[in-house]
């Protein structure tokens, strides 16, 4: 039987007089990929950034590992091993692809200001032990001939690909991932499926995913949620899902395929 | 009673010239998101050039105040083309340096063209105080604050209801909206600078009007910021809320804090005020809140 | 990117600053030749190195701030300011020795910006930096309003000679060495800082404060570490303005100061700490140029004399900061590393 | 000369009657804690030292014991060059196996042809891409038993049960390792010197691949040449990039790396070899032709982009570099200072080459002026001559350097003793004598016994020449010589691209076979090229017909065809020539469209200007038919010079 990692019961999110999520509930086990997919403007962000601490929602709660997280600060959050990656392009550009990596340690390096002022012997072998990490990071995503490399010049498939990397330093016991692909070629999306299943399959690390390429979708998740006008309409099995009557007349409604 | 009347009455007269130079920020951002730091440094500028429209020019006020004013714009439109529109594109924080390189620059120029010392600046609103009772009303700031309100109205009536003001509104929400809209940037930056060095010339008449004029002219600056930003850097209704506000404190802190503290809390009393607000409001008094998306 | 030839077998060889043996002999050579300078150089260009290693420690201060964590710091010089009061108040009223006076001070200042750093737990940008003007217009006030005990109100204060060991560290080469050593010191502990755990954070806050929470790191924790720090390095060069001048005022540190510290970093680049000494060094040999050229003018032509002089050196001051603004955004280091690559590929165009 | 004989090599560093696996124990046990084999990993250069590899090793061979592979069985590998690889070739070595390596890159039937022919029980392969590619054969190729993969990179869902990773081939090894300690030694002992090593796959240009038997001594005797002839020192590090299917890899990984010893390297990835290199600046390397050319093209077109200020430099100091890098004088010193320290010096740093004492070029042969491009730059690259079954024969290692020849026989091991002796034969065939033998090939007794004459040398199948100071010549297969009417043999190939490498000349096409006795050759002009000279001369002409008969033109062709002559043996060098006065075109089926010569058509059409080469005139009238692009037709006339080479009868 697998364990429930994350939950969210009846999360209700509203600014002023618009209800961005109105219901809902979703369960995520351990070493599965649950997609997340519901037409524009059907409340997907608002719900993630609930469950990653941007905004606090207004009703409902979120549990992690069986904790009450809904009142928490996304670094606390962080700390706990709740990874997420952005949409769009969300990483340091001005730090190389390894700092950018690196970075994602952050929550699990000790060394203080002192520390990083003097860079004495501790703290340069605590910096070694977390490159060491990162370049596990680097290679299990094909990096290496970039990670000197200012994120900056990179095109937007590999920042994406390091914005996932940042997120894995985190050692997140759970990995939520706003539309990875949006915006990539086919190529790139078959490379990032490819990372998100050797994530689960190698590292076990569930994953939620908001995604618009239904068969990218269909392709990879265990579980699928669908969700419009706030509210869940529908969850399941791929296959199940797929031919959910409800689900077809959302999307055709929605006018998005 | 009658001493907390009056120096709440000094105080928002005080707190509308603030008002007046907080509104100079308010019009420049809202076209451009550049918060000019050397606002002050404008506001002085102005006061040079109405000085010497006066007493170099030897113009008489009613020519020599329109002179200044008309010298005020362009100084705007020069310093919208040669320092701000190269950095369009570039982020906001460049922006903001660049208006600390133009503080320095402003004030070396000042000193070069007009000197260091101090002179004495025309007398363009009446001398004295008006008596409305047992209370007593500085003139100049009186009628400043008059000038005040009526700007404030007009630059109200301006971006609510004209359609340049709209346009620079639009400006302001998003770049690149108001160019798919056809907006152009261009022209609603230079209007905004031409308004904002305008209106701190017109501040400056209203501060220094009989009183004498030095290079500390541009001290007004950064008094003001804190009152453009407690009442929102694009508000400005709150420009002036927010000046009568901090006045008010200022005022009222003079009179009864600073017997107690050697009187130094007036002068800082504006800065914790405005910082106790922004604590509870990030985004000032009348400012827009902006939900961050990610 | 280094010579050929040259490979790693740890990371801590590969973070080494000096990497290959022509990097280390230059620097050692470098190094040496700065401790010579006070035997070949005259007392009034010793005397001016010496302010320029003083402001540079400020500048390092400010670039840890602004250049690593992006928080817009306008009152730099009060921090200084506060530095150099502490470490007089430690020096005449405790009769402490410099070397702990100094470090007093600069902890003085650092926890004194702590209190403006607060409000980062709410506000953020312009709004935040406005606490720092806070700062700056308070500190004369707070100066003269404090009992003239603690320190000497608006009379200032007048600072012993600096001893080591009994002996009296005495003229301008004494406080050069002093303060080289100083210099040296806080160069290292900043580029150390760059490359470490905080430093990476703030790095990360500087470029996405959105994201930077998502990673685990605390905002508010950082940004007033951030300050923190920036206003230690000012305390420190507060401190050893102090003993410097000699004589301490609450006029010494002025906005204008800040503004100009500011315009130090813009020059030389935010980036890296490189970037603050390349800004002292420029803006220091502008204004000692024009002041030279300026000197040589005045006995001919009639209208240039000393109270144009200081404001002309400004309007070159101000125009070379929007200057580089508009064509250099990253300062003269974005240069100097565009120089080094060249000569690393050399005689490839690109790499 | 037909026949030349090599030398006796000096190194102390001999094979003394050591296989590959007895060289390694005794480094190990020599030197156990420096460094021997060396990847990019992480970021950082990993060394493993001799006793790590070792041990490495050690556990690899319980492995293959444990799996069932006997001594004499065979193994196969299929890998990027990584360290696992060379670790398990070793093993196999060691466990007295032979080892077979195909290229990453093979297709699966390529694959299942070696499979098979080899009867491998074992396929080391290294990562999910590879296994999926055995997985296809494993029941299909009967010998097959076993794949061992080295990356568990996606392979978390494999559960075949022939299919293991080299950890739990390990963790199966392990009972015998402390069952038997010593037996890894004495496996290792019983591995004879002349014991085959491994089955190296010839790329064959018709037919299948056949698999060359190559033995321990064959190996390291090729290995002590190289290390001889370039002083390749203890020490020295190598880049290994070339598939270990190669056998020059073979030669200078496995062989020259326990035999010298040389740090051998591995690129993190095979797209970062460029950087990697540049990183190491190793000392001793090996390329493909291919490899330096596209070296220099890059660094060209690199330098295309470069400021026109900083080109100009750039292309002085080449210039400079050409002209007077082994010049003599304090003039050509000081100038040549001056272009290494402003251009040169950075251009080996970039390239990575600026430790290398030994840059060689394998393969066919390198165009002069690639040679003269590196050696401008400074870097000292040689022709290396050899193949599969000859191993390594000829190098430019004695000082002198001709870049149109292979250079000279190489040292030989004195513990092998024989000396390497070229001849060549009646029909232009190199035969080799001397060194360590070859095996012959795998299950092929009839083309074993071919490569061996009666006399037991062993006949290449290239055609050469030797110069009058001992240098070789590769002039062609020889299957692709021509015999003239006399009886004599010669390169046509060999001469016309030669020829070809002029910039004058477009095409040569060369005539001679049974029904002549001397060689000729119809030259195709390069039009703006010799347009160009001609302007420069101020030579007037209006058609091409009419450049192609200049006779400052032909005088400048007849100067290349008497430096090409002087490569070749009086009888086989061009006797007379004539410049065709329209370009061979593929409109007129003269050309392919790739460009390739239709000797016949050619044949045809100017029939009369090849019977006059083989007359007495001077000149001759040519009526050729040219066919326009609408598909109308018209004759052009014209008188064509005929010109005879002077010393085409000394």
């Amino acid at each position: 039987m697998r364990n429930t990692v994350l939950s969210a019961k009846s999360l209700r999110l509203t600014f002023g007089a618009i209800t961005a999520v109105e219901d809902i509930s979703l369960q995520v086990k351990t070493g599965q990929i649950c997609a997340l997919i519901g037409p524009n403007g059907a409340g997907k962000s608002s719900f993630l950034n609930c469950l990653s601490g941007f905004y606090s929602p207004s009703s409902g709660t979120v549990e992690f590992e069986g904790e009450d997280i809904t009142g928490l600060t996304p670094f606390r959050r962080a700390e706990m091993g709740m990874a997420r990656t952005f949409q769009g392009n969300q990483t340091y550009q001005s730090m190389t692809v390894r700092e950018n990596i690196l970075s994602g340690f952050h929550s699990q390096m000790r060394s203080g200001l002192l520390g990083g002022l003097l860079y004495w012997g501790g703290v340069q072998q605590e910096n070694a032990h977390f490159i060491n990490l990162a370049e596990e990071i680097i290679e299990f995503l094909e990096l290496e001939p970039l990670r000197n490399t200012l994120v900056g010049e990179l095109g937007y498939g590999l920042r994406k690909r390091i914005d996932l990397g940042r997120a894995l330093g985190l050692n997140p016991k759970i990995l939520i991932m706003d539309e990875p692909m949006a915006g990539m070629n086919t190529e790139e999306k078959g490379d990032l499926a490819r990372f998100i299943l050797d994530i689960r399959d190698a590292r076990n690390i569930p994953i939620i995913l908001v995604e618009h390429d239904m068969e990218v979708v269909m392709d990879i998740s265990d579980e699928v949620t669908v969700i419009d006008w706030g509210k869940v309409i529908s969850s399941g099995p791929p296959d199940k899902v797929r031919s959910d009557p409800k689900v077809i007349s959302a999307y055709l409604g929605g006018g998005v395929v | 009673m009658i001493e907390l009347v009056q120096s709440l009455s000094s105080g928002v007269l005080l707190g509308l010239l603030y008002g007046i130079v907080a509104l100079s920020f308010v019009v420049i951002y809202r076209a451009s998101r550049v918060v000019n730091l050397a606002q002050g440094e404008v506001v002085m500028v102005g006061a040079f050039l109405a000085w010497m429209a006066a007493s170099s020019f030897g113009l008489p006020l009613y020519l020599a105040i329109p002179a200044a004013l008309a010298m005020s714009a362009c100084f705007g439109v020069i310093i919208e083309r040669f320092v701000f529109r190269p950095l369009t594109g570039q982020p906001i924080f460049a922006v903001v340096m660049a208006s600390i390189g133009l503080i320095i620059l402003l004030r070396g120029a000042t000193m070069v063209i007009w000197g260091p010392a101090t002179r004495p600046f025309p007398q363009v609103f009446p001398l004295g105080a008006i008596e409305i009772g047992p209370i007593l009303l500085n003139t100049a700031l009186l009628i400043g604050g008059v000038i005040t309100i009526i700007c404030a109205a007009g630059l109200n009536w301006f971006f609510m209801r004209t359609d340049a003001g709209l346009r620079l509104a639009a400006v302001a929400e998003d770049h690149t909206t108001a160019l798919s809209m056809g907006i152009s940037v261009k022209k609603s930056a230079i209007i905004a600078w031409v308004l904002g060095t305008t209106l701190a010339t017109v501040s400056a008449i209203i501060m220094l009007s009989g009183s004498v004029l030095g290079v500390t002219a541009a001290e007004i600056g950064f008094r003001a910021l804190p009152v453009a930003l407690l009442g929102g850097m694009e508000s400005v209704r709150g420009a002036v809320i927010a000046g009568v506000l901090v006045g008010m404190a200022e005022a009222l802190a003079s009179t009864y804090l600073d017997p107690l503290t050697n009187g130094a809390l007036s002068q800082i009393f504006p800065f914790i005020l405005i910082i106790l607000v922004l604590l509870i409001r990030p985004q000032g008094l009348f400012g827009w809140k902006i939900i961050e998306r990610i | 990117m280094l010579p050929s030839g040259i490979i790693f077998k740890s990371y801590a060889a590969e973070e080494a600053f000096l990497v290959t043996r022509p990097q280390k002999l230059v620097f050692a050579l470098f190094i040496v030749a700065l401790f010579l300078f006070p035997m070949v150089g005259s007392t009034y260009l010793v005397g001016t190195v010496s302010v320029m290693m003083i402001t540079m420690i400020a500048v390092l201060g400010l670039q840890i701030t602004v250049g690593m964590a992006g928080q817009i710091n306008l009152g730099q010089s009060a921090f200084v300011g506060v530095g150099a009061y502490v470490t007089a108040a430690m020096a005449v009223n405790y009769e402490l020795p410099f070397w702990l006076a100094i470090p007093i001070g600069g902890l003085t200042a650092g926890l004194t910006s702590i209190l403006f750093g607060l409000p980062a737990a709410r506000i953020k940008g312009f709004y935040l930096a406005l606490t720092t003007v806070a700062a700056q217009v308070m500190f004369p006030l707070a100066i003269s309003r404090l009992p003239q005990s603690w320190f000497g109100g608006s009379n200032g204060m007048s600072m012993p000679s600096m001893e080591l060991f009994g002996y009296e560290i005495w003229g301008q080469t004494g406080l050069y060495l002093v303060n080289l050593c100083f210099l040296i010191v806080f160069t290292t502990l900043a580029f150390n800082l760059q490359r470490s755990r905080v430093g990476r954070a703030f790095i990360a806050i500087r470029e996405n404060d959105v994201v930077a929470p998502v990673m685990g790191i605390n905002l508010v924790k950082y940004k007033i570490l951030a300050f923190f720090i920036g206003a230690v390095f000012a305390g420190i060069s507060g401190g050893l303005y102090a003993y410097y001048v000699t004589y301490v005022t609450a006029e010494q540190f002025t906005l204008w100061l800040s503004v100009i510290y500011l315009g130090m970093l813009l020059i030389g680049g935010m980036t890296s700490p490189l970037g603050a000494i390349f800004g002292v060094i420029i803006i220091t040999f502008l204004q000692e140029t024009t002041h030279e050229i300026g000197g040589y003018l005045s006995g001919r032509i009639s209208f240039v004399d000393e109270s144009v002089l200081f404001p002309a050196t400004n309007i070159l001051l101000g125009a070379v900061i929007i200057a580089v603004l508009i064509f250099e955004p990253h300062g003269m280091v974005r240069r100097w590393r565009i120089a080094k690559a060249a000569y690393r590929i050399w005689p490839n165009p690109h790499g | 000369m037909t026949q030349i004989t090599g030398v006796l090599g000096t190194d102390p560093r001999t094979i003394a009657g050591r296989s590959i696996p007895q060289l390694l124990l005794e480094r190990a046990s020599s030197f156990p804690d420096d460094t021997f084999l060396q990847k990019k990993h992480f970021g950082l250069w990993k060394p493993f030292t001799w006793s790590q590899t070792l041990n490495m090793i050690s556990r690899y061979t319980y492995g293959l014991t444990a799996l069932g592979v006997e001594p004499g069985d065979c193994v196969a590998l299929i890998s990027e060059n990584i360290v696992e690889g060379f670790v398990a070739e070793y093993a196999i070595l060691c466990r007295g196996a032979l080892c077979a390596a195909m290229y990453p890159d093979m297709s699966v039937s390529e694959m299942e042809h070696i499979l098979r022919d080899s009867a491998a029980r074992v396929v080391f392969a290294e990562d999910q891409e590879q296994v999926d590619k055995a997985l296809t054969l494993i029941d299909k190729v009967e010998t097959l038993e076993w794949i061992v993969y080295f990356d568990d990179r996606g392979m978390w869902g494999y559960d075949h049960p022939q299919v293991l990773s080299v950890e739990e081939m390990e963790r199966r090894g392990e009972g015998f390792h402390t069952k038997f300690p010593e037996q890894f030694e004495q496996v290792v002992g019983s591995v004879g010197l002349r014991d085959v090593a491994i089955i190296s796959y010839t790329s064959g240009t018709t037919g299948l691949p056949k698999g060359a038997r190559l033995s321990h001594e064959f190996l390291l005797d090729s290995g002590y040449r190289l290390m001889d002839a370039f002083n390749v020192k203890h020490g020295h590090e190598y880049l290994s990039y070339i598939s270990q299917a190669w056998a020059a890899e073979q030669i200078c990984g496995i062989a020259l790396g326990v035999l010298a010893p040389m740090v051998v390297s591995f690129a993190e990835k095979p797209e970062t070899v460029p950087n990697d290199l540049r990183e190491l600046a190793p000392e001793f390397l090996l390329f493909t032709p291919r490899q330096w050319e596209m070296m220099a093209s890059g660094l060209q077109a690199n330098m295309f982009d470069a400021h026109p200020l900083v080109r100009r430099l750039y292309e002085w100091a080449l210039a400079t570099g050409k002209k007077h890098r082994d010049a003599r004088g304090l003039s050509s010193k000081l100038r040549m200072a001056m272009a290494d320290l402003l251009v040169l010096a950075g251009v080996r740093d970039n390239l990575g080459l600026k430790r290398a004492n030994a840059p060689l070029s394998a393969g066919s042969g390198l165009s002069e002026e690639i040679f003269t491009y590196f050696h401008a730059i400074g870097i000292p690259l040689r022709n290396l001559y050899g193949a599969t079954e000859s191993g390594l024969v000829a190098a430019h290692w004695k000082g002198t350097f001709n870049a149109r020849t292979m250079g000279q026989l190489l040292p030989v091991d004195p513990t092998i003793g024989t000396l390497l002796v070229a001849d060549v034969s009646d029909t232009g065939e190199l035969l080799l004598s001397g060194g360590a033998r070859f095996s012959g090939y795998h299950n092929n007794p009839d083309a074993s016994a071919e490569s061996f004459n009666e006399a037991g040398q062993f006949r290449t199948g290239d055609a050469i020449r030797i110069t009058e100071d001992g240098d070789m010549i590769f002039l062609d297969r020889v299957k692709d010589l021509r015999t003239l009417a006399n009886g004599h043999v010669y390169p046509p190939q060999f001469l016309e691209n030669n020829l070809r490498s002029s910039p004058f000349i477009k095409d040569a096409v060369i005539i001679g076979d049974e029904n002549y006795d001397r060689v000729s050759v119809l030259i195709n002009i390069d039009a703006e090229i010799c347009g160009r000279f001609a302007e420069r001369n101020g030579l007037g002409f209006g058609t091409f017909a009419e450049l192609s008969q200049l006779p400052e033109v032909i005088e400048q062709i007849a100067k290349t065809i008497a430096e090409v002559n002087q490569m070749l043996d009086a009888p086989s060098r061009v006797a007379s020539f004539c410049c065709l006065p329209k370009e061979l075109d593929p409109d007129d089926a003269e050309l392919t469209r790739s460009r390739k010569l239709r000797r016949n058509v050619i044949f045809d059409r100017y029939a009369t200007a090849i019977e006059a080469l083989y007359g007495d005139d001077d000149e001759c009238d040519l009526e050729v038919v040219i066919k326009y692009q609408d598909g109308r037709e018209s004759v052009v006339r014209s008188v064509v010079t005929i010109k005879r080479m002077e010393n085409a009868d000394d």
